[in-house]
């Protein structure tokens, strides 16, 4: 079975949440995606970078870590931040629930997340950090 | 993001260029919470033609102009959305509230 | 000063050679470069982590690093690997050397980095490693 | 890397489309190799008009098969290289030995 993996550390600046989707694209594009299926990987990595930086770290400084991997037509990808930690994720991973409106926030991260990749799995542990582990199989392989 | 404004009788017509995300969303909100204020306009029109993606970021960036614009009586409508950002506009409810039109016209002329 | 930085890990393969070329692409965009500027950096990034491949670790397994920074206009792009190493690094530089010509290697990969880059420096040791480390700086900010 | 093979009386044209680096040379090699066996040819055309990116390489690719076709008296001819490509064949001082030539036709004709 065909495997390849890499890992890519950013600071959590905002400027990086476009570097971050392009190079997950550009991992992810071995496997011969089509259009939709690469646009459901990078609107699910924005959304997980996204959070590491303004929930995560709070737009402090911090480093965003992803780790991807490739077995057979199978994508894993891994956004991993150290900083303050989901309470109740059960709680933050309903639709519509955010804890920053004042910043506009829809609460449908976690839920595009979902939606656009086949499984999500948040794992998180107060002033440790999350680690939002996604996987996609695509077809076209 | 590059945003274009134009102006229709009490319309506000807002054309985005670019990517849509949470580095964007803030600048794009000002700016278009700034027109609002200065053309004192009712309706409001966010032309999608050119977003070529667009997270959730997005959702809140659209529902925020929705508040401000009804607040005052005015409508908010939205055009061309791309596949991709129209499933992640559907996932938002946005649809419940806001109205998709074929082009700017169409919105103009329902308003 | 603005300032970013960026870490990417990767195994030996060379269908990492193109994604190489892309992420350090997309993280130089921040630069607003011209055609011509992105593409000399690609070629140049081109040439580094292919030597890691074929020489540092001679097609068997192992871990590519790259480290980019950006300061103010300029591009810092280290490429790492944990290979055999360089016996005579400036023999090695010399245009036209290879010690791989069965291979079909031209050994024009250090000019090449030289010339399309602004600086560059090697660092090697024999059983530990190669560093490779090149700047350029762009006009068009 | 895609390539396409064709023959003009005695000349093989190879047109390629992509990127020719380390990881796409060793196919490259092996498939126009074949080709030159197969055909028998004298002449050969590297056709660079879809190549959007070389890098060192490339010069191996090039120089391997003027080594081939040379020695029983054939000719070998460049076509279409972008800017960045023509700087790297340049640099590894290609064109002392290849012509490059404006269009395929003009190759043949001076071969
Ligand atoms: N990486 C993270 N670190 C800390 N908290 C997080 C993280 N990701 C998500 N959360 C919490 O989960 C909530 C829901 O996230 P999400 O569904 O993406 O919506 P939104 O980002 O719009 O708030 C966030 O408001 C935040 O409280
Ligand atoms: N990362 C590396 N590890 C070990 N040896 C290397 C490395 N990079 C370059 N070399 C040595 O330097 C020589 C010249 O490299 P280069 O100019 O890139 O030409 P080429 O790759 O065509 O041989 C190589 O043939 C090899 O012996």
């Amino acid at each position: 079975m065909y495997h390849n993996e890499m890992k890519i550390e950013f600071p959590s600046k905002s400027q990086n949440e476009a570097f971050a989707r392009v190079v997950v694209a550009a991992f992810a594009s071995q496997l011969d995606p089509t259009i939709e299926e690469l646009s459901d990987v990078k609107t699910a990595v924005s959304e997980a970078v996204t959070n590491a930086i303004i929930h995560g770290y709070e737009n402090s400084s911090g480093t965003v870590t992803i780790k991807c991997s490739i077995d057979g037509n199978k994508l894993t990808v891994e956004v991993i931040d150290f900083g303050k930690g989901i309470e109740d994720v059960e709680l933050a991973r309903q639709p519509l629930y955010t804890s920053r409106p004042e910043l506009e926030r829809s609460g449908m991260g976690f839920t595009v997340m979902e939606t656009f990749m086949d499984t999500l799995e948040v794992e998180s542990q107060i002033g440790k950090g999350t680690r939002v582990i996604m996987t996609k199989s695509f077809k076209s392989v | 993001m590059l945003l274009k404004f134009s102006k229709r009788g009490n319309t506000l017509i807002v054309s985005m260029c670019g990517e849509l995300d949470h580095h964007s969303a803030e600048n794009v909100r000002a700016k278009i919470d700034n027109k609002i204020d200065e053309f004192g306009i009712k309706n409001l029109i966010f032309d999608f033609s050119d977003v070529n993606f667009m997270d959730s970021s997005g959702i809140g960036v659209v529902i925020g102009r929705y508040k401000k614009i009804t607040e005052y009586g005015g409508r908010v409508g939205i055009v061309s959305l791309k596949p991709n950002i129209k499933r992640v506009f559907e996932l938002g409810g946005l649809f419940k509230i806001i109205k998709e039109y074929k082009n700017i016209e169409e919105a103009i002329e329902s308003f």
